[in-house]
């Protein structure tokens, strides 16, 4: 910390830090316009300083700390498992021909469907618990990555590959080699729709039937009415999805390392 | 044309010859439907060991040739035999040096010095030695940690030459590869080049557009027309080897192979489009 | 409407929902039969899924008549400060009536409720309406709903399948999917809500006071013709049957196993609100926290515009 | 290897597809997983249903709408974000917290100020449909290559010209990326927008016949939906091709063995 | 060091300098903090009209002192003035054709040739008619509906030379505009360039790695250090104008030049990473 270099990095860290949250104050600000000038009823629309009070009540409390990891484990394993598989098969699918003609007929008929009218056949075959709110999750987020994989390797330059092949680097090994660190500005930034898409639909899938986390939290919560501790899983929500999108920009910058684009 | 441009035909050298050539033509598909002849009807035999150069106006599908027979691009007519067996893709006994170095923007220098030896499965330390041996002797060590992005042009070309020499292939396909380089530097690289050639007797087809280049380098320099590229003459350089760089300027033949040479190429006037295939 | 006042709206925004509002259904498919209704008012019908939905959105002013649960309704007053009337009622039970029922699978070894200890028990939404009156009569049993079993969510039309697919022990039964299950044959009843009250009200219309109070010929008018669509449903059952497959997109010939039969829901033929049955329920509520506190059905109640109005 | 005629290997894939559905609904068996012959037997009736064309178009109409205004809004957000960073850092961070809020459960407030009717599904069509694009107008923004960024502005094009005629055309492909992801977004959650308040589209079609069970029904609105995607998609390939096909390795070039 | 070797101060010609470089030092920032030195206190003036050459080994910061004088990258320390006037970004006066060509892949070779003219607000046929003009010129008559991806290396590099030159800046900023090129079509185009710049007496800042070719251009030639670029010597080419190659390769004067900038540029080694700025 002491070098001078390190110092001007850090404050630059910390000045981009700083006007990101400028909006977020702005947001809050105008939430707070809204209740002081009685612009919508505290059943629908509680203060900020209240929701906040009660936030911090909450994330000390070990029920709603037990939701929230019900929700985080969830959310983590469906998306992992539809990046992988979104990867995996965008990857192939850009290598083989054979394979994307397979894949992209699929893509256009599964990808628009909406998933939630499968829930009753997940539910039905996969159960209550788990498993059929993370097939969800992977049955939507699994789409964004695949589209984003497909074109980030369709537009790898050929030349890329023709120097590890011939560097005696197998036609499988490219993929892994050359296609997919390629490919990873696309596949980051699918992922980060994926992410989001993940967040929405898990709390879609516990609000539709669910016994636990942050999504049950909040239709129990509204559907008596306890408009306060309905916002508290939405700020538990957003709060992940900032701490996500700090994950992933610490990812990018070490994974896009090279990239003319990581200036 | 001079006496000592002494066209050959694609008759085989003596020994059975270590890349065969034969009726080769490419015509690229355009977006729009129509066919662009870029190579018509190209025979050639490099016999094992031998330096052939490739001259030739810019756009002449010198490069293009060059991804045939490096596997990488299939041709419209005719084929390519190395070692005897027909080419069907890339592999590690052909190294290109691409034109657009086509640097791994991933790997740092050193990364993509030692990528082909590590795809060779030689093992990360040794690897990492004998790249950084190369990475200095291509003038760039101390820069092993730099990502291609933070390099300069001529510094790319010379990573991209590192590489591809690191994992030692039996044939090299070099496109211009001391283009981006100063005078000085490309001295030296030409010099390193030669030694390693007479060492090691490596196949090497080299494409440049320094006619000096080519002599001071080759067994034989082939001269190309302009688009679609045919062979216009294949010349012997019959000077003596080990050549050094300075002998050679003295010696009248060398200075007649140049002259010959340019003549042969002056007559080119740039590519022209849409030939037929 | 003979003496609207000038300053009064025209157009009545009404949330509705499926399955069983045959007096608003007939509104929306045989609108001429309503003297008036797009004429002198229109009515701009939203659909939601659930009464719960409703509830948020006529507390926030984007509805001003909609179906209510009674228990909705009550916390949408106590927690939401929703100040509504009730002005009508479809559906309930009454003895010999349909009654919301739990079924196990034909050959389960369950025959009691409270054989049900440490199993698995579907409820169509946790805390809804038939909670209350669920977790008393598993109480009779010696059963603590909250304890004893495992309840999860599963909706009305999953029922059948998740309990012969062995998902769930028991679940919650409602038309028409009873009727259909019943069909089949391969489940039974185990206990009926009716055994804890035999005059359960399922839904009811509210509409927001406010609204009233500015409208209130104009609410009088919607009541009016609610009343007049509930007559002409019970009293035309073919033609209701056409109404309502044209609603639920279902054909005929499964809504004639059970709409307006015996084994359906009660209907008042005055869409005349049981505020005393109302009242039990939320005594119910209260003794089973599902409110937290007593709260009086009159609070609800406005005469000037409730049904039957002729 | 052979080749086959370019039209047989979507018809297998898709072809694979309904054997599968086939074969998991008579292995299990359950109402929610139709067979496929009991849904395409659902289909005429559905599809000869003149509300149903109502329904389609009312949906239609919303999801065009909303994809329009989604462009229009996240597009210039998404390149400025790529071109600047304090814009990135300015609006980074927002996005990522107001994304993952799930709609549905805001709807009280949206109703609160937007009513029940097109607006607020509308919106929710807006906000579904902004995401990629925006993430994929700010990677593509990002990786336009500087120097061209450099040739335009010493041809004396102003930023927003180089915005316009440089960052624009550079970031297509991926623009248009998120366009296509856009686009399935935009279906869904022009379905999903109608699943708690309906009044008409095909997502009310849909939900009540989940609601009643009627899952034949709910297949078929499915085929058609998954119709209607492949028919964008065929359409915005089209519209691809033509805008950015000079992206990319030319076929000859592409990789040829990986 | 050669006697005609004539190290220049900075100070200023006769007339006011067109570009007045003066103690400029760049040192990039990488990754990891560190700073990477790859310019030291250049010193320059540019008399309006003048062709400078630079040349300098591979790597000695001669691409980033054009950037800089573009106004494409800011100097970490000193100044560029380019008419008077601070260089605070890139403006229509200055000209660049970039090493890496920088073509716009969404337009053929006509409309990148014309782009210039049309972001200036010529009309399409106008712009056209002059793009066209100057795609012949430089000798790709019939490619002017060709991508940039379906052109060979030196066609691109061609392809950029006439976009800037289209849009008639004042002062060309060329790094190794003509690298790519065969020598036949590289003689072309330099007499093009020296018959243009005699015409119109553009000022022009010429990277090069050609020695011959820059004293063959230049008024004056700048030769750097190895990294950090520094400018090592300044040679005034005083050989009569207009220059034909014929003539100078017979003038004793042109070989004393290209000799002795030859044997300046011997003693560099290659640059030289993390100078400390
Ligand atoms: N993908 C393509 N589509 C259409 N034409 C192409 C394509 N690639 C190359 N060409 C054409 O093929 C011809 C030969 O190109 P090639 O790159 O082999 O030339 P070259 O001899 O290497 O030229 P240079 O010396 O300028 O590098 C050129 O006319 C070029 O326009
Ligand atoms: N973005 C960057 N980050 C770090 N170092 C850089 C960056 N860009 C250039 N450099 C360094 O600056 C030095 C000068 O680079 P420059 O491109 O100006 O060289 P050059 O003289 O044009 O060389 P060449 O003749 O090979 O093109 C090099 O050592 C290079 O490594
Ligand atoms: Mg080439
Ligand atoms: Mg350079």
């Amino acid at each position: 910390m002491s070098d001078p270099r390190e110092r001007i990095r850090v404050s630059a860290r910390l000045r981009e830090g700083a006007l990101g949250l400028l909006p977020i104050l702005g947001l809050v600000g105008i939430w707070q316009a809204v209740v002081s000038l009685g612009l919508a009823p505290p059943a629908l629309l509680p203060a900020p300083g209240t929701v906040l009070a009660r936030c911090l009540a909450q994330f000390a409390n070990p029920e709603f700390l037990g939701h929230a990891g019900a929700t985080l484990s969830r959310l983590a394993v469906g998306f992992l498992a539809a990046l992988v598989l979104g990867v995996g098969i965008g990857i192939l699918a850009a290598a083989s021909p054979g394979v994307l003609a397979v894949v992209r007929p699929l893509v256009r008929v599964l990808a628009p469907v909406p998933k939630v009218a499968l829930y009753p056949a997940f539910i039905l075959t996969l159960g209550f618990a788990d498993a059929s709110k993370i097939a969800l999750v992977v049955a939507d987020a699994v789409f964004p990555i695949l589209l984003a994989t497909l074109q980030g390797a369709a537009m790898v330059e050929p030349k890329l590959v023709w120097a590890a092949r011939a560097a005696g680097t197998s036609p499988r090994a490219a993929l892994l080699r050359v296609v997919l660190p390629a490919t990873l500005p696309s596949i980051l930034t699918g992922a980060r729709i994926g992410l989001v898409v993940s967040c929405i639909v898990v709390f879609l899938a516990e609000m539709i039937t669910s016994t636990d986390g942050l999504g049950y939290l909040l239709v129990r919560a509204a559907r008596s009415f306890q408009t306060v501790d309905m916002f508290v899983p939405l700020i538990a929500i957003s709060g992940l999805g900032l701490l996500l999108n700090g994950a992933l920009g610490l990812a990018r910058g070490r994974l896009l390392r090279g990239f003319p684009e990581e200036g | 044309m001079s006496a000592l441009a002494v066209p050959r035909a694609a008759g085989a050298p003596a020994a059975a010859p270590q890349i065969a050539i034969e009726g080769l033509s490419k015509a690229f598909r355009r977006r729009d439907g129509t066919l662009h002849a870029a190579l018509s009807e190209i025979a050639l035999d490099v016999a094992e060991g031998e330096f052939v150069s490739i001259l030739g106006p810019s756009g002449c599908g010198k490069s293009t040739l060059l991804y045939i027979v490096g596997g990488f691009v299939a041709p419209s007519a005719g084929a390519v035999r190395v070692g005897g067996a027909p080419v069907t893709g890339p592999g590690p006994d052909r190294g290109p040096v691409f034109q657009e170095f086509a640097l791994f923007p991933w790997k740092t220098v050193l990364g993509n010095v030692a990528y082909g030896l590590r795809a060779q499965g030689v093992p990360r330390r040794e690897a990492e030695a004998r790249a950084r041996a190369l990475v200095a002797q291509v003038g760039l060590s101390g820069f092993e940690a730099f990502y291609p992005k933070e390099l300069s042009g001529g510094m790319k070309q010379r990573v991209a030459l590192a590489r591809t020499l690191a994992y030692d292939p039996a044939i090299l396909l070099m496109d211009e590869p001391f283009g981006a380089l100063d005078a000085h530097t490309r001295t030296r690289l030409q010099n390193d080049l030669l030694a390693l050639w007479e060492r090691d007797r490596k196949t090497v087809l080299f494409v440049t557009h320094g006619v000096d280049e080519a002599v001071f380098l080759s067994d034989r320099v082939v001269v190309m027309t302009r688009s679609p590229g045919r062979i216009r003459a294949v010349v012997d350089i019959d000077l003596p080897r080990p050549r050094h760089r300075a002998e050679l300027l003295l010696n009248p033949r060398y200075q007649r192979h140049v002259i010959a040479l340019e003549g042969m190429l002056e007559d080119g006037d740039g590519p022209r489009p849409g030939g037929r295939p | 409407l003979s003496t609207a006042r000038a300053e009064e709206a025209t157009t009545l925004r009404v949330g509705w929902t499926i399955p069983a509002e045959e007096a608003k259904y007939w509104m929306m498919r045989r609108p001429a039969a309503f003297p008036g209704l797009g004429t002198r008012y229109t009515i701009e019908w939203v659909q939601f899924q659930g009464t719960a939905p409703m509830t948020q959105a006529l507390a926030a002013g984007a509805l001003d008549c909609a179906t209510q649960s009674p228990l909705a309704l009550a916390q949408g007053a106590v927690e939401g400060g929703l100040k509504a009337d009730i002005v009508a009622q479809h559906v309930s039970e009454k003895p010999g009536s349909f009654s919301v029922y739990w079924a196990v699978r034909k050959d389960s070894p369950i025959r009691t409720p409270a054989d049900l200890k440490g199993k698995t028990v579907g409820i169509n939404t946790l805390g809804s309406g038939i909670y209350g009156p669920m977790a008393l009569l598993l109480r009779r049993s010696g059963l603590d709903a909250s304890r004893d079993i495992k309840l999860v969510e599963i909706a009305f039309p999953l029922s059948e399948d998740a309990i012969r697919s062995g998902r769930v022990d028991a679940a919650v039964m409602n038309q028409p999917f009873a009727a259909r299950a019943e069909a089949r044959g391969d489940i039974r009843r185990l206990f009926a809500l009716s055994e804890q009250q035999p005059d359960i009200v399922h839904i009811l219309e509210a509409c927001r006071k406010d609204f009233v109070a500015r409208n209130p010929n104009l609410v009088r008018t919607y009541v009016r013709a609610l009343t007049a669509g509930m007559r002409m449903a019970l009293a035309d059952r073919p033609e209701t049957l056409k109404v309502v497959s044209e609603v639920m997109k279902a054909p005929v010939a499964v809504l004639d196993t059970y709409l307006l039969k015996d084994n359906d829901f009660a209907r008042d033929p005055g869409a005349r609100p049981d505020f005393a049955a109302i009242q039990r329920m939320y005594d119910t509520y209260a003794e089973t926290g599902l409110l937290p506190r007593r709260l009086d059905a009159e609070e609800f109640h406005d005469p000037a515009v409730t049904a039957p109005i002729e | 290897m052979r080749r086959l005629p370019a039209g047989l290997p979507p018809l297998l894939a898709l072809a694979g597809l309904l054997a599968a559905w086939e074969v998991a609904s008579r292995f299990l068996a359950l109402d929610g997983l139709p067979s496929v012959p009991a849904t395409l037997a659902a289909l005429p009736d559905l599809v000869a249903d003149p509300d149903f064309a109502r329904n389609l178009l009312a949906s239609l109409r919303r999801m065009a709408t909303g994809f329009c205004l989604a462009l229009a809004l996240a597009l210039p957000a998404g390149l400025a974000m790529g071109r600047s960073r304090t814009v990135a850092a300015l609006l980074n961070p927002l996005t990522m917290m107001v994304y993952p809020v799930p709609k549905a459960a805001l709807m009280p407030l949206i109703m609160l100020w937007l009513g029940v009717g097109d607006l607020a599904k509308t919106l929710v069509i807006v906000l579904g449909v902004s995401l990629p694009v925006l993430y994929h107008a700010y990677q593509g923004a990002r990786a336009v290559e500087e120097k061209m960024l450099w040739s335009a502005a010493a041809m004396g094009l102003s930023g927003p010209a180089r915005a316009a005629r440089v960052v624009l055309p550079a970031a297509l492909p991926e623009i248009l990326v998120g366009c296509r992801t856009g686009i399935v977004l935009a279906l869904i959650t022009m379905a999903t927008s109608e699943m708690i308040a309906r009044q008409s589209g095909i997502g009310a079609v849909l939900f009540n016949a989940l609601d009643l069970a009627q899952y034949e029904t709910v297949y078929a609105i499915i085929l058609v939906i998954g119709a209607l995607g492949v028919g964008l998609d065929v359409l915005f390939e089209g519209a691809r091709a033509r805008l950015v096909g000079w992206a990319g390795p030319p076929p000859a070039l592409a990789p040829a063995s990986a």
